[in-house]
């Protein structure tokens, strides 16, 4: 098979199909991947392709299943646990952040922990506060994980192959509203190096920097920018941890402005620390304060009209971006 | 079928109850189809005796503790229909401004503390409701609704523990529906008799046939009053089936339609009404009264909801805070 | 009573003693409080004082007893809630985020949750991987809570006594390391506005910002580098959520440098967001990259030498602030 | 007291574990006055027949999981002292290289995954680590060591709840020493009998005496046993006391000297050599051998601490990633 087009959600169900079939070490446990096929169908027919040993239900105990990953990955299996959505993910983070994180190092190097743990993650579907957060940048703080978060059709396979493949507990962040993005997917290429960020469009004037689910959002913005003469530079960070600062300071290095998009929230968010990064690393490369587009500070809310003033947009991008361009006379 | 001891103006109200919760949910399923509400949207279809039945036996200041299958709960706890229809709508009548929806009904005049959408998330918050209770020396129950699902997680379990050692004035409610989302309760707990855990922390439990709204009425009746005269927290396992499925997302590959048909036959609304009209407390005419009754109220939430204003976005931020930082 | 030496303990047991005396609904629960008197002895004797109503020892059970708190705050109570340490909160941070933060805002107004949670922070007394985390910047993230961290004497009684005080849920950051700091408690004076920054020393060189487990580092650090002739301002941040901008940005307008002390892990710290808001604020005030002095991106270890090696110390602040004055000759 | 039937052989060895055990710890205190160890210290004295009598039951490739009081666990699964002395002491020949201190030893040979100073942290781990040998079809068995505080907690329950439904191959053991740090059983959970709450999760559940080494290792067999043949998982209550403080911290307001007194009576070394003694299993002079040797492995692990080197601190971030990010 060649490149063909693909929705995320299939991406993601064909990296973790192919990882399964290639080493038997390999399963994908958590709430509802069986029978339900998956909350949001990521795992639609494999408990009848793969059988119930490989795709196995838990029950509602995200702190027993994700502990129980780790304890697997310990027995030396390459578990993949999906974790519903971020969210409840903060049942099990005790787990991710104390045992998962830690035990290499402070058991002096004796202990592995293959781990794969994918969450659901972001807003935009109505889901109100306790359903829409984005914790990306709490598990990208912490030592001893690797954080990814695929914001195209590729990636969402390639991520989960990369994460499988590493030998160390790996976060992977899907964002709830590209499960259904269309876009291209070679099954049959080797993975691509994730673990680095993408530069996805070049550009001369300005560097957008962001990942996962404001990837769209930012490359519609870009679009709209080069309308008006403003050439922009999108990259896609993939690796939430490490950073790939390379990537980021040597497009900086060319263009001198930066707009960071993240749909956390602004205080404390990844953003900040995108910017912090490059103050520490680049600071004189900048010819204007860059600028952040984040979440607006609030318990994300229900309503449509609501919701979307919280959420990162393509016009308040397209705003922070003329933002940090030179005033024009 | 055993003699209903019960008055018809009483008999009636049960029923009608029952009808709201279950037109108003058909009302929000169409709607629903119709774009007009969003996110997720769980009906409670099928379980209508558990709310009804429940809170039928509780006081005004008691507490109430729901999860995100609570428009039953809300409606009977005194929050208008147009408020939660608006809420669905995310208009800014809705019971939270249209900032909770479906998931997040509140009421502060009602005591109902969600609406919680996390799974067992309501558990230790019920613990604490009826801790304030205790040490105010208020004689209030707190009644704790959750699903089968709930009790996978440590929360119940932590809270059980609380609730016991301290002898809080909590009612735990299990609404038993046999399934969390797709998970058939035997393929998600270990023992299926949920009343046995509960037993094994020294909480007086037992189970009750979640779809007779009579039965359900008394033996919650029974339970409150002891809880609220000070002996300590007990549980009830109410044995229901959700007839439709899970949320509006749900292609309910995991089980099947016979089963859904058999669990339809005990049907809480139609069992409660073949009983009144077998004890010549209800007729034809009467339950045209009620479901005419029901359905003005339905078209007016739905009438209210489409006419009501959107929240100005300027008002995003209000109530983040009480004291807002300065 | 006037002013008087005290440590950082007593303070903030006086502040508890106060509080609970002053008004019926407020409580103080958790993990060993009461006939232990505290895994930090903070509690020692108010059970005998106050009675097991009032200072009530809880199971082992964080969800479950901070969540009983939100509850007991939702019933009319005022409860103050004893996390022992931040490591274990993550436990229960699921109530802090989802019910805590969000009761208020999502419930459209209706509800208040006037709930106190304490807990001990940070590292420094070889407590290994497991005890040794410093999560402030992830409570400092989440909207709808309030966030103090005293860093001295008076405010360790005056952050309890504010918080207490506020309608809005508020967490309180104690550093393991400074309880048995001396200082002067004035427990009659009205509680201070711990809710702004404090500037703890003026200078025109360049500011140190800091807080909590730091403040005494920043001290030492502006003393050595006084002494080299360099004259720091340091400002005490005290309240994480929300950050005191003002003053943050007018010591900035008045320094033009800055150092961010925080032992926080450094990619996602608190010090990178307060790097990123001076950025927002102030970017053509800066005359040089402000620096960050954080943990090292490791599990803390246990071992002395290797726990100095990560921790934030004052040789580190000192040549961090080195690096940000302008070169001599 | 019952006949023992065991080889002199076996007895000799099973007290010389708990000897060592003992006077390890006892010199682990001293160092601690004397500053040579930090951070916190639990100490096992007093409930070394549980360690001891247990992991005799164990074969090398069962796995074991354990708390921060584990320095007793370490020492059987073949940890040798020095390096844990070492460890203590915070030194590169530790058997973490220092990083991890009293709470976090580990033995890959020696299967011992911890060492967590999360209470209950370890039991979805172990859940974990019986399911890898479920699938991988080993027949293993995961014994996991916690205490009675440890039952309070949520992540407890569920991993009963997930055992119990996945029939994994884990033994819990739990070391009931009555108080979690300074709150006694009886004030932290509601059911001070914890076979009660496994039973309800239908794990087969027994109590033993945890200061009984014989008695120990005979229940653990038959459980391990079991266990390993696929019949699920089992729960065992050793019943024992701590005789020292929770950890060198503490100043035991909590509880009387008489009590620990009363309990100290039934210190497990005692009672075992006694009943040798009584069997003519051994005499005094056995006894100073066992001593003597004891006292030249402690000694030697301290002289051997004493001397290693300090991790050099440029391996701090080392075996943080297997691979490191490049
Ligand atoms: C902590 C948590 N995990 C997972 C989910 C996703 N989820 C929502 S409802 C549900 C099933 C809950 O089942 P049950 O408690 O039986 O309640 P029911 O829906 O049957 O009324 C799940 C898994 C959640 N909301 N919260
Ligand atoms: C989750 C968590 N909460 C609190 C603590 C602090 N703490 C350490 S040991 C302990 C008591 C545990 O008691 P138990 O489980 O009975 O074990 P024991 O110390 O008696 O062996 C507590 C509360 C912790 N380490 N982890
Ligand atoms: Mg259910
Ligand atoms: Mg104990």
């Amino acid at each position: 098979m060649t490149a063909a087009t693909a929705t995320y959600r299939e991406a993601v169900r064909s990296g973790i199909r192919r990882a399964i079939q290639q080493d038997t070490r390999v399963f994908l446990m958590g709430e509802d991947v069986g029978r339900y096929g998956g909350a949001f169908a990521v795992s639609a027919g494999l408990l009848e392709e793969l059988g119930p040993e490989r795709i196995r239900d838990t029950p509602l105990s995200e702190s027993a299943f994700v502990g129980a990953g780790v304890g697997a990955a310990l027995g030396g299996m390459r578990p993949i646990v999906e974790v519903m959505t971020v969210n409840f993910s903060l049942l099990a983070i005790d787990q991710l952040v104390n045992s998962a994180a830690a035990l290499r190092h402070m058991s002096g190097g004796q202990l592995s922990v293959p781990l794969v743990v994918r969450m659901a993650t972001g807003a935009g579907r109505q889901l109100a506060a306790q359903h829409s957060h984005s914790f990306e940048n709490w598990y990208a703080h912490v030592p001893g994980l690797k954080v990814l978060a695929p914001g195209t059709v590729q990636d969402a396979r390639d991520c989960v192959l990369a994460a499988v493949d590493d030998p160390d507990p790996v976060i992977v962040f899907e964002h709830q509203l590209l499960y259904n993005v269309q876009g291209t997917l070679d099954d049959d290429a080797p993975v691509a190096d994730v673990w680095h960020a993408a530069v996805l469009e070049t550009g001369t004037d300005l560097t957008l920097v962001t990942y996962g689910g404001s990837v769209p959002k930012a490359l519609a913005a870009a679009a709209a920018l080069r309308s008006e003469g403003i050439n922009p530079e999108v990259v896609d960070l993939r690796c939430l941890r490490p950073l790939d600062w390379q990537t980021i300071i040597a497009s900086v290095t060319r263009t001198h402005r930066m707009v960071v998009v993240d749909e956390g929230w602004k205080t404390g968010s990844l953003a900040g620390e995108i910017v912090a990064g490059v103050v520490d690393r680049g600071f004189y490369e900048l010819d204007a304060a860059p600028e952040r587009v984040c979440s607006v500070e609030v318990a994300v809310p229900y309503a449509k009209h609501l919701e979307d003033a919280v959420l990162p947009s393509v016009s308040r991008i397209v705003e922070a971006a003329r933002k940090v361009m030179p005033r024009h006379g | 079928m055993t003699y209903l001891d019960m008055s018809r103006e009483h008999a009636t109200e049960l029923l009608e109850r029952m009808v709201l919760i279950r037109r108003f949910e058909e009302k929000c399923a169409e709607q629903y189809s119709a774009g007009k509400i969003r996110g997720f949207l769980h009906l409670y279809v099928g379980e209508e005796a558990v709310a009804v039945g429940a809170l039928a036996s509780l006081r005004p200041d008691d507490n109430v503790v729901a999860t995100y299958r609570e428009h039953g709960h809300a409606l009977i706890r005194g929050i208008s229909p147009s408020a939660v229809m608006a809420e669905m709508y995310g208009k800014a009548t809705g019971c939270a401004r249209g900032r909770g929806g479906s998931m997040h009904l509140f009421s502060d005049a009602g005591r109902l503390f969600g609406g919680n959408a996390i799974v067992a998330g309501g558990l230790p918050i019920a613990c604490g409701l009826a801790l304030a209770d205790l040490m105010s020396k208020r004689e209030a129950v707190t009644a704790c609704f959750f699903g089968d699902g709930a009790t996978d997680e440590g929360a119940y379990h932590e809270a059980l523990n609380l609730a016991s050692l301290w002898k809080l004035p909590v009612l735990f409610l299990c609404e038993n529906n046999l399934y969390a989302m797709g998970t058939a309760l035997e393929r998600h707990a270990a023992e299926t008799d949920l009343t046995r855990i509960p037993a094994a922390h020294r909480i007086p439990s037992e189970a009750v046939d979640g779809m007779d709204v009579a039965a359900i009425e008394r033996t919650v009746r029974y339970a409150a009053d002891l809880v609220r005269d000070g002996a300590g927290p007990r549980f009830l396992e109410l044995r229901t089936y959700r007839f439709r499925a899970h949320s509006m997302y749900d292609a309910e590959r995991y089980r099947s339609k016979d089963e859904v048909a058999k669990w339809m036959e005990r049907d809480p609304i139609t069992m409660f009404e073949r009983r009144l009209r077998q004890q010549g407390l209800i007729d034809d005419t009467l339950i045209s009264q009620i479901e005419e009754r029901v359905a003005n109220v339905v078209a007016a939430a739905v009438d209210a909801a489409e006419e009501a204003p959107l929240e100005p976005v300027s008002n995003l931020c209000r109530d983040l805070y009480a004291r807002a930082p300065t």
